[in-house]
């Protein structure tokens, strides 16, 4: 469903974060991305939302070639994907609650038939009783697990998540895996980028792709 | 709901613990409503529409006042009589007046006796002079029909062939000289009428655009979780709408208000010799339904013009993003 | 440089590997150069500043004008003769001319011809009047130096004593009016003006509020690694003094430049009837020192303003912070 | 140096979040501040640097109270302590070399006493090619990084680090471990605010303060 050819990316004039980097990512599988800090594990995230192009070769994502996406069929490509972003990126004037419902309100869903999972998904999370909070007051970890609630509120065919436990305890980080891995068993593609060892230790079965020097070396 | 969710949480936490779906719901905008830069912007637009809505109203005055005192001279024109030796100038004045009076155009006819004639000279010949051995023209005040005026030309000839000594003054030099002053007037109120608009355009172009960038963080966060460009660039469009029409409903209230507020002062200015003054220069102040249209059209524009606006910006800013 | 780091970095990495000082150094200032609200504020500042600088510079105007008008008309009185049968008029008109011109304070005595004077009548009495037969007034036209005016009701009499039948008119009904009128448009223009000003206060203020807000991030952070407010607030002042001063500079030198367009222009209009008019009223639309003191002043009070209410706004800011 | 004597603090209206807490803070001592996400480690922090007023109790840092400063003498504290933010906080119109060089800016010190220690310390941090950078450019784990060099820079009495390691490689995480245990022995009383068991294993010798449902419980 995701696959890179080749792929190469410079930001600017500098050499390039990102060289030849080919590898799949097959329906229904699950993937730590890890690597040193600066290695691109971003880099390569913000390649398969479209966010960045890449400055050669050839990303396909649901079965299309990015280059040739209209400005429609990127968003409805982006619908298709949950992100985790490392930083974050709630916005501060909404609360908690209208943060998770975001993409479903983008979508233009009637907010009746998402209400009730959104309140439930930030309990699973740990934020129930923070759900009119807006993400200013939130501890780090509380933010990152909102961020994690939006991801997946959509029910993505693929979930990217970036340094999602970078900021919440053991017991927090193990129970957003087994979220993550019982969402990979219902059927989604999920790519997790993670320092934390500890973590991918806790799910064997992942494959691990690892970034250095800007070339990727999969574990399978 | 997940459906591997349930599972994971039925056990220590019971579906009925949950608050009833109605205790939260989206009800914030998507971009921040009251933001400062928003409330800055609201100002902006607020001063720069009463300026633009005084200029405009100062400018329909003007020309309005103008019409005033053109229509004044135009609804006018005179028969002037030199006494001539050997004819009975009352009977010329009563023919002529006559004449005048039978025109299609001419609605009321007036014959100023000799004492008002000589009322009229006398500012220029001093007062004490007796005028009783002078030969004072004598004149004939023509009221015209604004709508149909009469040709005053064939009734110059008219009188002149049937009194001799008679001469029609239809103040023509008068009016277009009064015309020439006017159009300069106006000229000027709608010159600086246009460079206030001009100003406006520029000043809320500015502010919109740094409004819209403080939201910038937003854009790039709607666009990601899969919002269409037509769908962020329409809530900022409606956003900044509203903005644009607070302020300019705000400043072009003020200036409506402040029409008002002269209107008041002016009548109690009214005695003394400035407000005269001024008066005789600018009507009464009353603003005249054009005023109030023109004003209520800015009012609009300037709303549009802020809405569409933050549509292109952000549209701009989209582009950016995708290429 | 901390000294245990020396050992650590010592093995791999040898000390000359470090770039020279002189590579990195500090160019930033701490409050952002030229942010999207940085320079809106500047538009806005600008515009505001060029539409004040015009109102004043029109309301300079005016009162150039109206002074001009009223010294005019007071640098003038005239004598007027009204011929008395029995008397030789042209004697009479000498003797007073005589009186006129050895009092201190007249600068020079004209004698209106007969011709003159019935010139003067004759767009009152009709053109073709024979003025021949009739006992036309007759004028003396004197001018007054107006740093030593002279004392002319003392005049009167001495002119009235010497030539019954003559009178002095000193024009100062006409000159009490026009004053009227001249303070009345000066007052005007002055309110204008000040109406102006305060939109420009509250214009400059809210933008330069929505600038600072924008810098919010930078103000806590900067607190937090141990800036003192006084620190702050400086950095603040100065960036937004020097953004007010542009903005100012910006529109005030429009203004200027534009009253310099409007001369150009009005010398090609003078021809037209319509320039003709508009320079009556107006002058030749050349600022006066006073006009272009204001300008400079509008200038330093805006970009001062600007410095002061950002500076006012930072430490309120930061007072919250603190408490 | 530092002591918290029966410090509450209530944010608004909710229940408090921090209760009852009483610790004392050694010149030359190095802890670990660590407990679940939300449990308050920011919070604690945030009173130190007198972000915050608590809400009772009294808080005595460097020998006075912090109720009883003036505004001189808070600033004269703060450049005292230097402190990583969780979120980094830098600012991103400065470059990197600038963003670290703030806090001797701002106490006026010529720029060439300490232009060779930016660009070492950065260097050691692992930014020595990406000084002229300005922050939105790098990496997460590289702002982090960034972060730590400008609470360093001023040679603090008392470090506070908010997750310094959350988003930075087991090997990066080592080595700025072993920056603030230097530190440490050179004088510096070290907080380090995280949830990485591996990190806080990784010196023994470090008390260890955990909080827990708004109460502090120190093991030596
Ligand atoms: N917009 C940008 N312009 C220039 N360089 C950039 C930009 N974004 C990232 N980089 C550089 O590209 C490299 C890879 O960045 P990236 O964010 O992908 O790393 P990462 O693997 O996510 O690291 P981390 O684990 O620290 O988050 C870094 O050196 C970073 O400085
Ligand atoms: N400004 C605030 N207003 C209201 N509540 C707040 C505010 N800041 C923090 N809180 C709440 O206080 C609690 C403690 O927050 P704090 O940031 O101190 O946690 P933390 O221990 O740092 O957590 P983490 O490990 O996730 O960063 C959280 O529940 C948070 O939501
Ligand atoms: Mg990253
Ligand atoms: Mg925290």
């Amino acid at each position: 469903m995701l696959s890179f050819e080749n792929v190469g990316l410079r930001y600017g004039v500098s050499p390039e974060t990102l060289r030849d980097i080919t590898f799949e990512i097959a329906p229904h599988s699950f993937q730590f991305l890890t690597g040193p800090s600066g290695a691109g594990k971003t880099t390569l995230m913000r390649l398969i939302i479209m966010a960045l192009k890449p400055t050669r070769g050839i990303i396909n994502i649901f079965g299309k070639d990015t280059e040739r996406l209209n400005q429609e069929e990127v968003t409805a490509t982006r619908r298709g994907i949950g992100i985790v972003f490392q930083d974050f990126r709630l916005l501060d004037h909404l609360t908690l609650y209208e943060n998770v419902a975001l993409p479903l309100q983008v979508q233009g869903h009637e907010e009746s038939s998402y209400r009730a999972e959104v309140t439930e998904l930030l309990r699973w999370v740990g934020l129930g009783e923070r759900v009119t909070a807006p993400p200013s007051v939130l501890s780090g970890g509380e933010k990152q697990r909102a961020a994690i609630a939006r991801a997946l509120i959509s029910r993505p065919k693929l979930l990217l998540a970036d340094e999602p436990t970078g900021n919440v305890d053991p017991t927090m980080a193990r129970r957003i895996l087994r979220l993550f891995v019982e969402l990979h068993k219902s059927g989604t593609a999920v790519i997790i980028a993670t320092h934390d060892l500890t973590l991918m230790d806790q799910y064997d079965e992942a494959r691990r792709l690892v970034l250095a020097d800007g070339r990727l070396h999969i574990f399978e | 709901m997940l459906d591997f969710m349930r599972d994971l949480l039925a056990p220590n936490r019971p579906r009925l613990m949950i608050k009833p779906d109605s205790a939260y719901s989206i009800k914030t905008p998507l971009v921040p409503a009251n933001s400062v830069a928003g409330r800055s912007l609201v100002m902006v637009i607020a001063i720069m529409t009463f300026l633009a809505a005084l200029t405009a109203g100062a400018a329909t005055l003007i020309s309005d006042a103008s019409i005033d005192w053109r229509g004044e001279a135009a609804s006018e024109a005179s028969i002037q009589l030199r006494p001539t030796k050997g004819r009975d100038i009352e009977a010329d004045l009563e023919s002529a007046a006559n004449i005048a009076a039978k025109t299609r155009g001419v609605a009321s006819v007036k014959i100023y006796s000799k004492a008002d004639s000589e009322g009229l000279l006398s500012p220029w010949l001093g007062q004490g002079l007796d005028l009783q051995e002078l030969p004072v023209p004598r004149m004939i005040v023509l009221k015209l029909d604004t709508k149909a005026r009469p040709d005053l030309s064939k009734l110059g000839v008219e009188i002149v062939s049937a009194v001799p000594g008679a001469s029609l003054d239809d103040h023509h030099i008068f009016i277009s000289r009064l015309g020439d002053m006017a159009r300069a007037a106006t000229m000027i109120s709608l010159f600086i009428f246009i460079l206030v608009v001009i100003a406006l355009g520029i000043a809320v172009a500015s502010a919109t655009r740094a409004a819209v960038a403080t939201n910038r963080e937003i854009v790039e966060v709607l666009h990601l979780v899969g919002a269409t460009d037509r769908f962020i660039a329409r809530e900022f469009r409606r956003r900044f709408f509203s903005l644009g029409l607070s302020g300019a409903v705000l400043g072009g209230g003020g200036a409506i208000l402040f029409f008002a507020g002269i209107k008041l002062l002016s009548n109690s200015w009214r005695a003394t010799a400035g407000g005269d003054q001024t008066e005789a220069l600018f009507g009464d102040f009353t603003l005249s339904p054009t005023g109030y249209g023109v004003v209520l059209l800015l009012i609009a524009c300037v709303a549009g013009l802020t809405g569409y606006l933050s549509q292109q910006i952000v549209f701009r800013h989209l582009q950016q993003l995708n290429e």
